[in-house]
């Protein structure tokens, strides 16, 4: 503040956890990122500066074609998982009375809050073989051979898209609630159709919303480890779990540096690139 | 559309049709993990076998339950453990923050900020590798340098506390920010000219106006740290935290001791979530 | 003229109460017909009512004799200028105004040329461009009925479109809203709880309460004559007194004031009084005038609307008097006693 | 906040308080079934340590060593193979002290093994534990001619096959190609073609494969649910699921088993030394050992635990193994180091494939 006899202690009572929890935890590992992804082992056993990490990437068409493969699900997934929750942020927001849209509104941030790992293995329990929906399916006589869903691309994107949709509603929630009812009312009464309505006045106006949501969910998914992983088939492979072998299973730590950098750029680049596209900032994307 | 418009019925009942699928959707994981969790039924799956605590209570050598599997109520333990110090240090620290970017001016406040936010999109297994680099790093140097063999600094508990705490003081920061804007700065200004001291200003005046925001960022830490298993994979020593627990047992073999453990946790947040309800309603 | 909008036997039941009971009126082609009353008296439910964003439980609307019935909101002839105004934040003066036009599938050619127009005819133009947010309030207004207007209605409805500005610019656009109608020639349905708004523009008003029309009349006659006891107390400023008894030609109030009124054929509860309808010092020679003293308490200065505090010298009732707008009683003083007369016709009981 | 500054503090030194359980624990990290918990019980009894077990397999063992510098964990149970390479690199083991190690106790032949594959600069830095072969688990009914390695890519099981993505499929793939991997161990840039042969075979045929199996339970499940007919499989797991159902067995590839040895190894900054060896002695003795044998059918080393079998391994051991194959086991040797990297591209290539 302005005075200057009380602005010392405090000040630096502040900055400075907030500068240790920074530089540490942050800034300092994410340039040993950067530097690790850059280094391997000499046969001395010292550190040599070389680009075989990246080129391991390029080189092979393996990595470069996970790495596009899970980049296009992630951006898919965002788009699934607007489409989805959109109708249901706005009933919930526009449509039924106040009094059950903040139960229903709690309603939603349960399996969020329950974490990832549970609700990814109740899909698990829901779509095997055995499952709940084969299993009810073959009791009503619809089928009589289980239909293989688990450990395909379609277990794997629905577990996706559950664990982020979510991260999707509450702030176009929370943008729609400021959305004036007079607005659409004011539409409807130029003539537009409810299309209209829709794709010029809701979509215009809950687009900030709609931006930090997509921002989270695209995050989120590209950098998902879990379903991937339980949920994903023969085939599925995402590039976390190319980061994940190399750090977990082959001891490569040049090479999953250098691909969670990758990873760090591509998901950075699209955010930032969203963000363009839409005229907003990040710290926008926090509140 | 709205409220406020006719519409025509089958718009009203489609479109009130698709919302119930929605929640149908939603609520299908959950329920499917809490009906299989009595499954009287070595097998994680349907058919219904009839209905048993065993897997909250056996302790027989056929079937464990919840209560008997001290691999898993230790790894409950642990769990909350870090999740009570990963939702200190970040309320504490996410304080900080918050007060320091909305209350002060200086150089750099700008990057700092942005800096601050990062970890809202930067993904948990980078910040998970990166800081294991770089503890690994320091560890090594440390213990090649002076012989000592920091704990911390390799995959551990305290490594994990922080990892998550690298996150979660953002998260606080938002919270409590959020509640700082709304903040008459006068009052601060009001107590400073009856002679009390920055810092006396902020724990009299400000801290009590923001503890609700305070009590819901911790909660929102410890929720967030508990449930967290990206970034805590990379840094977990010999002690699982829950997730990670539950992870490695998925891939090995799942039991209906899973759905009892998971059953909980569901029935846990649900309570609470009520109970929040209930007692924002109360204050209404 | 035409009638442009007929309402008969208007009704409107939610479940708990009848927000419209039984509401019959003719609007004319062109007027500028306003709805007054508190808010609550159900004047925004009529309003929805004929713009169709709410079904009407009884009664018919018809707009140049056809019936509305089963007519959605944006197939009927009426367009809406919103409370909040609700001009989209998102687009520009031109694309708001646009909107409507785009809907109709008008060529382009076509959708520019009226909105240009429109624009120029509310005095926007070299605003086209800016977005509504920098906008003044004035001219948030302005897009706002232009936005309107250029969809050629039969009828504007207006729902409190200045309640949101403030009292300067909110008297500076009632006269300008009053203009543009009477340019435009479109007829005008306004809805207010402002009384002088409704005073100022309106060719006709229609004073509502609890669900029902109290009285459908001219300004001026509203004014002069209020039929009811509400719209007495509701329109203009009155002195209300309660009345305890009539003996022949005199009232008594509760305070004990006893006042000649003749030709009053019931039993009234309560006497209005307009503060300018007190003549004071009146000329002996007057005649039909209800005669007393009052004894001036305090004296209200706001320039030409000045009036006094006075206390009638037999009860003590209070009064306030409105004084004339010459300089004869400049020199009035607190404390002074003046004889002020009433014309029996000014002294309305109900 | 002044309740809930104080409840806070409280909370932390009850949390505080029970961190660390101190000094008599021992911290295991080992593969399921490998310490059972009536053992764990027992020896907790005998000793008054506390044992805390973690379940892994090789790649996640070494992997967490690597990262604490071999730290966290008291013992350890890689594979016999995957020491020395690992060992050379990272220094995150402990030499054995053979002398605390009760050797009479355990089979020659295997003690010998170990030193021989785990041995580093003329250190050796494991003790073999369980032995046991990677080979075939086959429904004879629905598939009565599966015999080899080759039939996880016979299009007559098209659907009904699955493996494990790991090394040891790359290895079999190669013996049931006709080759001999071990014989190339020498010669890094030949290995690297085979292993590329191997890979475009696997790749070819993975459209026969219904999943790749992660676990001893998931290569359970999947061949007894039926929906898998041929897999290549452990064979403790094969004799468990045989139990069951008498149409599934373990069957050793007419190319050869696998055989491996799994072993103990002492973290670098293992707490607990003393603790750990006990551990091994206690776990090798005959009937402890022997105890581990009869619950997970997998196979000792301890050399006297074979009096205390129950009929049922000895008659699974049997029924699988001739003297014809158990001569033709392929053990593996130490495997050098760079050869990780080679195979660990190649099954990121197959699991990639479409």
């Amino acid at each position: 503040m302005e005075n200057k006899k009380s602005f010392n202690i405090t000040f630096y009572l502040l900055i400075i956890p907030v500068l240790l929890w920074l530089i540490i935890l942050i800034v300092l590992p994410h340039i040993d990122l950067l530097i690790s992804s850059f280094q391997s082992d000499s046969d001395a056993g010292g550190k040599v500066f070389t680009l075989e990490h990246y080129a391991a990437f390029f080189q092979s068409k393996i990595y470069w074609l996970t790495f596009v493969n899970t980049a296009a699900y992630a951006i898919g997934i965002t788009i699934l998982a607007f489409i989805v929750t959109f109708p249901v942020a706005f009933y919930l927001t526009k449509v039924i009375s106040k009094k059950y849209s903040s139960f229903l509104a709690l309603l939603l941030l349960i399996p969020l809050w329950v974490g990832e790992l549970v609700t990814v293995y109740g899909w698990m329990i829901i779509l095997g073989d055995h499952g709940v929906i084969n299993e009810f399916l073959i009791y009503i006589g619809l089928i009589d051979k289980p239909i293989n869903m688990l450990y395909t691309n379609f277990s794997m994107s629905i577990g996706l898209l559950y664990i982020s949709m979510l991260f999707m509603v509450v702030p176009v929630m929370s943008t729609l609630e400021s959305l004036d009812d007079s607005l659409i009312e004011a539409a409807s009464d130029l003539g537009a159709t409810k299309w209209t309505i829709f794709t010029k006045i809701i979509i215009p106006y809950s687009m900030p919303g709609i931006t930090s949501g997509g921002i989270i969910v695209f995050m989120l998914v590209i950098g998902d480890y879990v379903a991937p992983d339980i949920l994903g088939g023969k085939s599925s492979l995402w590039f976390t779990e190319q980061i994940y072998n190399e750090f977990l299973s082959t001891f490569n730590w040049g090479e999953g540096a250098a691909f969670g950098f990758l990873l760090l750029m591509i998901s950075s680049s699209i955010i930032w690139l969203a963000l363009k596209l839409t005229g907003q900032k990040l710290e926008k994307v926090g509140s | 559309m709205i409220r406020s418009l006719p519409n025509s019925p089958v718009y009203k009942y489609t479109y009130r049709f698709y919302v119930i699928c929605f929640f149908i959707f939603l609520v299908m994981p959950l329920i499917a993990i809490a009906v299989l969790a009595f499954n009287d039924s070595s097998s994680v799956a349907l058919p219904w076998k009839g209905f048993t605590l065993d897997w909250f209570f056996a302790n027989t050598d056929q079937r464990t339950g919840l209560l008997a599997d001290d691999g898993l109520i230790q790894s409950i333990f642990i769990s909350v453990k870090t999740a009570f110090y990963v939702a200190t240090i970040s309320t504490i620290v996410g304080i900080a923050a918050a007060l320091l970017f909305e209350e002060e001016k200086f150089r750099l406040k700008g990057l700092l900020y942005f800096l601050a936010l990062t970890p809202l999109v930067i993904p948990g297994v980078i910040l998970g590798i990166s800081i294991l680099l770089s503890s690994t790093l320091a560890g090594s140097y440390i213990e090649q340098k002076f012989g000592w063999d920091i704990a911390f600094l390799s995959p551990s508990f305290w490594l994990v506390v922080l990892g998550q705490f690298s996150f979660g003081a953002t998260y606080v920061m938002l919270l409590v920010g959020a509640r700082l804007k709304k903040f008459d700065r006068t009052l601060e200004e009001a107590a400073l000219s009856l002679k009390a001291t920055r810092l006396q200003s902020i724990w009299y005046v400000t801290i009590p106006f923001l503890r609700p925001a305070i009590l819901g960022a911790f909660v929102v830490a410890f929720l967030i740290s508990f449930s967290n298993f990206n970034t805590t994979i990379f840094l977990i020593g010999s002690d699982p935290t829950l997730p990670v627990d539950l992870y490695s047992r998925i891939k090995f073999s799942s039991t209906p001791i899973l759905n009892a453990v998971s059953f909980l946790i569901v029935v846990f947040i649900t309570v609470a979530a009520l109970l929040s309800l209930f007692l924002n309603r109360n204050k209404k | 003229m035409d009638k442009i909008l007929e309402i008969k036997s208007l009704t409107k039941e939610f479940k708990e109460f009848t927000a419209v009971k039984d509401v019959t009126f003719d609007v004319e082609e062109g007027g500028f017909f306003s709805i007054l009353g508190p808010s609550g008296c159900g004047k925004t439910t009529l309003l929805r009512m004929i713009s169709g964003f709410i079904e009407q439980s009884k009664g018919d609307i018809l707009i140049r004799g056809e019936s509305m019935n089963g007519i959605p909101p944006e197939k009927r002839p009426v367009n809406i200028v919103f409370q909040s105004l609700a001009l989209f934040p998102m687009m520009n003066v031109r694309e708001n105004v646009a909107f409507g036009l785009k809907r109709q599938k008008l060529k382009k050619s076509e959708v520019a040329d009226r909105v240009a127009d429109m624009l120029a005819r509310v005095s926007l133009q070299g605003f086209e461009n800016k977005k509504v947010t920098e906008l003044s309030g004035g001219q948030r207004q302005r897009v706002a009925i232009a936005r309107s207007l250029v969809m050629k209605p039969s009828i504007l409805l207006l729902d409190e479109p200045l309640g949101a500005l403030d009292r300067k610019l909110r008297e500076h656009m009632k006269i300008e809203l009053k203009l543009l109608q009477k340019e435009l020639g479109t007829t005008f349905i306004y809805i207010t709880h402002d009384q002088s708004e409704a005073l100022v523009m309106s060719d006709k008003v229609a004073v509502m309460n609890k669900g029902r029309f109290e009285q459908i009349d001219t300004p001026r006659n509203l004014y002069k004559n209020p039929k009811t006891a509400f719209v007495a107390g509701f329109v203009g400023e009155s002195n209300r007194l309660e009345l305890k008894s009539k003996e022949g030609d005199f009232i008594t109030t509760k305070d004990g004031w006893k006042l000649e009124r003749p030709g009053l054929d019931f039993t009234p509860e309560v006497l209005y009084i307009r503060p300018e309808a007190f003549i004071l010092s009146p000329a002996q020679d007057l005649t039909d005038i209800s005669k007393f003293e009052v004894k001036i308490k305090t004296i209200l200065f706001d320039g030409s609307n000045t009036k006094v505090a006075a206390i009638e010298s037999t009860s003590g009732a209070e009064v306030l008097i409105s004084l004339p707008q010459n300089a004869r009683f400049e020199n009035l003083e607190e404390g002074d006693t003046v004889e002020v007369g009433i014309n029996y016709d000014n002294l309305k009981c109900y | 906040m002044k309740k809930l500054a104080i409840s806070s503090v409280a909370i932390a030194t009850l949390l505080a308080g029970s961190l660390y359980a101190g000094n008599g624990t021992l911290r295991l990290i080992t593969w399921k079934g490998y310490a059972p918990k009536a053992l764990v019980k027992k020896f907790e009894k005998e000793t008054g340590i506390k044992v805390k077990v973690t379940y892994s397999n090789n790649e996640e063992m070494i992997a967490k060593l690597r990262a604490t510098r071999g730290g966290g964990f008291d013992l350890a149970q890689p594979s016999v193979d995957r020491i020395s390479f690992v060992q050379k690199k990272f220094h995150i083991y402990h030499a054995i002290d053979y002398s605390k190690v009760n050797t009479n106790q355990i089979t020659t032949a295997m003690v010998k093994a170990a030193k021989k594959i785990s041995g580093v600069d003329g250190k050796v830095y494991s003790v073999p534990y369980i032995y046991g072969t990677t080979g075939m688990i086959v429904n004879k009914k629905l598939a009565p001619g599966a015999n080899d390695w080759s039939d996880l890519w016979n299009p007559k099981y098209a659907g009904k096959i699955s493996y494990r993505l790991k090394r040891p499929i790359l290895i079999g793939a190669a013996f049931g190609m006709g080759y001999n991997p071990f014989a190339l161990y020498s010669d890094k840039a030949a290995y690297k073609k085979l292993i590329e042969k191997v890979t475009k075979k696997l790749i070819a045929s993975k459209k026969y494969v219904k999943t790749y199996w992660t676990s001893g339970d998931t290569q359970k499940a999947v061949i007894t649910s039926g929906d898998v007919v041929v897999e290549s499989g452990w064979d403790a797991i094969g004799w468990q699921v045989h139990d069951k159902n008498p149409n599934i067995d373990f069957i050793c590839p007419k190319s050869g088993a696998l055989g491996w040895i799994d072993t103990f190894a002492i973290p670098a900054k293992s707490k607990n030394i003393k603790a750990a060896y006990k551990w091994i002695n206690f776990i090798l003795q005959p009937k402890n050992a022997a105890y581990v044998t009869n619950q997970s059918s997998y196979m000792t080393v301890s050399k006297d635990a074979p009096k205390y079998f129950n009929d049922k391994i000895k008659t699974d051991f049997k029924r699988s193994y001739s003297q014809k194959d158990i001569d033709n086991i392929k053990w593996y040797d130490a495997l050098p180091s760079g050869f990780a990297a080679i195979e660990a591209k190649a099954l990121d290539k197959i699991k990639a494939a479409q």
